[in-house]
């Protein structure tokens, strides 16, 4: 699997480059060698259109309406076959096939051994389907057994042995970012490298692009506590360039709930204008775009009713966000991966508050406006600055705006991120920023924060940001949006 | 000793979950411990080479995922084979998959040689208080 | 237990007529032996105060607060105590003892039976606490068990023994109202006779306030599945009349959560100043007003997911509405009474949003204006009618109105509301009137409805009102708003 | 017989929830039954009086609050004592007190003599099919 450390551009891979990577990375395993690209789009096409995830959200978009994707994902096929089944009955739109962490990390040795371990206890050890190990002909079991588009959620900076199997298994959208994935997920794999390990995912969606294929990716930090919308929504702009660039054609942008109605709803409407302004900026006007948000990442209450509030709250926001798709956590998330009811209740609940919404065809709140015009001008601030490092080439862009803590992704793992940067919930529970670091936030939206921080500090005891941060973070886990 | 002790701490396996970490280190720090934070993504290798490194006084091993059963079994011998049988070992996090009942999957873990397994949620003072509690019985049982 | 049949005026009752009727009431069952006022009214007054609901409402109103009351009510006594401690622990502000149905009804010998069976099934054959038949002393002992202020939440047209038993074992509020209650829990209970019954209730709780402690009623509409608030509102509003002039010195004007936003918010930011408005006009000034909402009143989901969704939305249009307190309902209400979990549940996801929400403080929806204006028309137009056909007098006035079908409840079970009004959800889901009857609609807003009635059934086969409604009835239960 | 059937249909002591007979009266006269409702706080004898006095050919017994296993016992019973003891018996609602599971309680409402016991949030067109099936069962026994 030759990657090089070089520092890459975001220009597109010739044929030759994938073609010769290709072979490593499908050596890798060996389920690796029933993968035949030629095949695997002819079966793609061969499939219903209502099975292609880019196809559903575009009918999603046009009629006005939200879907709802679970997560999900045991070691079992059979049983994953039937969780899947009845997540559709209970009204998923969009069939989640969580992947586990081993895959994720490339270890499919260690798969395979939590896949026996697991058939042996009559229980999944895993905490997710070791879709790999498995292999292409088990995925289009799965993707022959239900009637809906599949989405393989998976993330790691290096993706592409799931995503050949996944794909050529005959499912039409994944998760994806090079950069995303790399400050959510990685420690020290070098950001140059993700970046040709996800151009060579990207390249092979667009393969099948050219074979009359549509795949989609759904781009999102996953890594969301409080991290500030904007730089959320940057990485995601950034990614989507890179993404673009190698041919993908159907992109969701996404951001995580952080259970502040209007910032939330904020985030997602102003996410089509300003995708669309730097994907066409970049002549990417066929990339079509649909907005995603995942229900709060961070730490879940485990009372079961605070759980379903914080979900509903998260319909709510998706609501007046206009959201395409929202991924729906489930009662059960504070304590571990959810039984087949707890996850069907997320769901419902979720659609309930949707539906209900929908039909009351409500204005945006207020609030509304003025942080998307907060969001918008600092994602174009961060986007903008990257560029600019990147003398216009968005993967050189990112790597540098990173190292130089243009985007600073507070609690990131990964030794590249600058950690500079603090966040905070101001009074009205809003994230902002509490500590900049080199995040190019323009003046006169950097003494808003700081005014709306102040107001929240107003008249208590002086806390250190970092101590402040540590009780926002777990706030919500605590029942409460701010901590008292 | 200037600190209430050295530990070493980090996220096992192909985990990734840093977060929980970030504040226990913190929490721990403030209240005194000398912390090594090994981030994400620890092998059982690189946790035993830590803490002969910095003479540590007790391993504590975050496991989210959900893969602990997999991941955690295992230190405990590693320890003794390279000579620190007798270090302190916690296991914290959501470190089996799904919700279970608390007791059976604390008795895994004490089985597997973890001196104390934590259930989701666990809090940064009652870690505290049970690292305080049993260093100190450790001091007074060598004194 | 005399009652007399004449149409009864709102004038205060002199202490003699109380006395020789109170006689009667405390003999109908040996447990209303117990009672003694005087001794009663010393035992509240040397309770905490915290324990009194008047006291924890204005404090609430003044911290502009939004508390929660559950339901609850099983028929032994130390499951009971273990019920409310539990809800208690998990942030009930308002304590409920729910009663059960033959209490209700006054039937206390079969209350005794069924509290008798439950003892030998080891389970509660009842919906409720049988309180009169536990008496006094239990009750004292339930109040002294828990540290917050209990509900009697009884309701029909007669409950006077009831009243006397709980408020003197310490209870400081109860579910009340002549109208709501004949309306919605009688088939041919004579409105006189029940507006004497509540009369006397609220004469007792004059009593109660004549010897320094405030005793509380919640006025609502009890059958508010599809009733427009307005009218749940005019007659909330004639109850309240009637209690004052008794001497009932702390109201809680209620609706029933309809599941439309922005008009749930908008029926409770229109009461107080409604309830001002003609408490004040008849010298009542001295009595003050929190408003209430129960949690949709209708068929609920039996799926648990969209349970939730109910119940937060429920949460959302409280704090929209900027409600004093909240009847939380379960995951379990389609199913029966709830399990203590579930309960909880149902309490913990409604303060979950409420408390986010708090934390967000949002203007109000925009929605809301326009709605408000209607309600408050609507309502004036009904309350000056009744007020008119009674020549000046709430209680004369209540019955011709709802005799000449000014006040007409749709769904009401009592053989003297007129059943002529019919509603339907217009094209955004909010309530309005298909058909009027006799309800004094003002002409611009009988336009209003029909319009928005039309909006709805545009491009639709035209359907009979009774059909739309029918419809309309099981759409929430059935998972959506509007009804495909 | 140019209607259906005739049914008598009420809701049952103390229980006072009109809403679920209302809708399912309109439903079932919709679809050909002569329906006599009774309304609400019915008694058992007066169930029998208007079975007798209609010539039913069922009682619909709705109970939802719960009292169902105390309010429904006897009345097959007294149909028998008044001569009518073949009469048609279904009872629907929430027939107990909390969420139990079906079977057991529908055995119950059996023993005590009701021909078809339905759980919460029955169709109308689910009953209107049973009756339907019921009645023309007996219409061919006796033909
Ligand atoms: C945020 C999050 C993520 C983020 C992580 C970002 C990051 N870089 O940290 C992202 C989105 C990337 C992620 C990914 C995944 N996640 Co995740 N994630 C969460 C989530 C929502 C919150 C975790 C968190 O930050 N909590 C807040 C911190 C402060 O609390 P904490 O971690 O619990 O730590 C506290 C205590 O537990 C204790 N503690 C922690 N460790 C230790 C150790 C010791 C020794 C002691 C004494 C105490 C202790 O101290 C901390 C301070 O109080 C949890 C569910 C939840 N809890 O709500 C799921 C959860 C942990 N994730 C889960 C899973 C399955 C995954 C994925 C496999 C798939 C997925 N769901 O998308 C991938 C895994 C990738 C991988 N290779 O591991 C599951 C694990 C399932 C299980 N165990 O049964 C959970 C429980 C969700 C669920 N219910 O399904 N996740
Ligand atoms: C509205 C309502 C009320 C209103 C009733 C207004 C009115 N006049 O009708 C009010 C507020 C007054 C009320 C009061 C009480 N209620 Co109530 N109420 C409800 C609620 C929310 C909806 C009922 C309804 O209208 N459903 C809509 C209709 C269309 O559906 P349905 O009634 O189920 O009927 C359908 C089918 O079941 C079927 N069906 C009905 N009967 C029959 C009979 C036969 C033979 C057949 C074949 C079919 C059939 O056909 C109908 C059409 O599809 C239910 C819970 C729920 N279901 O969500 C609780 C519920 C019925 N109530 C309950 C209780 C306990 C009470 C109270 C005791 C206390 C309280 N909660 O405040 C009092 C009782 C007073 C009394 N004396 O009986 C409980 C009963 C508990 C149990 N069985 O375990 C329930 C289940 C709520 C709960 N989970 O606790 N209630």
């Amino acid at each position: 699997m030759t990657l090089t450390n070089a520092v890459p551009t975001m220009a597109r891979w010739d044929e030759d480059r994938f073609r010769r990577i290709r072979r490593g990375v499908l050596a890798n395993w060996p389920t690796g060698a029933e993968v035949d690209l030629d095949e695997a789009a002819a079966y793609h096409r061969a499939m219903a259109v209502t099975k292609n995830t880019a196809w559903k959200l575009r009918q999603a978009r046009t009629e006005g309406k939200t879907l709802v994707q679970p997560r999900a994902g045991v070691a079992d096929i059979e049983q994953h076959i039937a969780l899947l089944r009845r997540l559709r009955d209970a009204g998923a739109d969009l069939l989640p096939t969580t992947v586990d962490s081993y895959t994720r990390e490339c270890r499919y040795d260690d798969a395979e051994r939590g896949l026996a371990q697991s058939r042996q206890a009559g229980r999944s050890l895993l905490n997710g389907f070791p879709a790999v190990n498995y292999g292409v002909g088990a995925c289009r079991r799965i993707a022959e057994a239900v009637d809906a588009p599949l989405f393989a959620r998976t993330a790691a900076p290096d993706c592409r042995l799931t995503h050949e199997i996944m794909y050529a298994g005959g499912y039409t959208s994944c998760t994806a970012g090079a950069i995303v994935f790399s400050l959510g997920y990685a420690k020290d794999y070098p950001l140059a490298r993700a970046i040709e390990s996800w151009q060579y995912s990207y390249r092979m969606m667009g393969a099948y692009h050219e074979r009359g294929v549509t795949l989609s990716v759904e781009h999102y930090l996953p890594i969301s506590t409080l991290v500030p919308q904007s730089i959320s929504m940057a990485c995601v702009i950034l990614d989507s360039l890179i993404a673009a660039a190698q041919g993908v054609r159907d992109i969701s942008l996404g951001i995580g709930q952080q259970c502040h109605l209007a910032q939330d709803a904020a985030a997602l409407r102003a996410y089509p204008a300003l995708g669309r302004h730097y994907l066409d900026a970049f002549g990417f006007n066929d990339v079509e775009l649909s907005t995603v948000m995942s229900q709060w990442m961070g730490g879940f209450p485990s009372d079961e009713g605070q759980a379903f509030g914080v979900i509903c709250m998260a319909a709510m926001a998706g609501y007046l966000g206009g959201v395409t798709y929202m991924i729906s956590k489930s009662p059960h998330e504070a304590a571990g991966v959810p039984t087949t009811e707890a996850n069907v209740h997320g769901l419902t609940a979720s659609k309930m508050v949707l539906r209900m919404l929908a039909d009351q065809k409500l204005a945006p709140i207020t609030e509304i406006a003025d942080e998307q015009a907060i969001l918008e001008a600092e994602t174009r601030a961060i986007v903008d600055r990257a560029l600019e490092l990147g003398d216009g080439d968005a993967a050189i862009g990112a790597i540098r705006a990173i190292e130089a803590g243009v985007i600073d992704v507070p609690f990131s793992p990964h030794r590249s991120n600058a950690n500079q940067a603090l966040p905070a919930r101001d009074w009205r529970g809003a994230v902002r920023l509490a500590q900049f670091g080199g995040v190019p936030i323009p003046k006169e939206i950097r003494e808003h924060h700081e005014a709306e921080l102040a107001k929240r500090n107003a008249g208590r005891q002086p806390r250190a940001p970092w101590e402040l941060l540590l009780a926002d973070v777990n706030a919500i886990s605590d029942g409460m949006l701010l901590p008292d | 000793m200037s600190s209430k002790g050295t530990l070493v701490l980090g996220v096992i396996g192909a985990d990734i979950h840093n977060i929980g970490i970030t504040i226990l280190a913190s929490a721990l720090r403030a209240s005194g411990f000398n912390v090594v934070s090994l981030g994400i993504l620890v092998s059982q290798e690189e946790f035993v080479k830590a803490a002969i490194e910095t003479a540590a006084d007790a391993i504590l091993v975050s496991s989210l995922c959900g893969h602990g059963e997999l991941d955690c079994p295992g230190l405990r011998e590693k320890c003794t084979e390279a000579g620190i049988g007798n270090i302190l070992l916690y296991v914290g996090g959501n470190v089996v998959v799904g919700k279970q009942d608390w007791e059976p999957v604390a008795g895994k873990f004490a089985a597997m040689g973890y001196d104390r397994a934590y259930p989701p949620g666990a809090t940064p003072q009652r870690v505290i208080e049970d690292l305080t509690a049993d260093l100190s019985a450790r001091v007074e049982a060598r004194a």
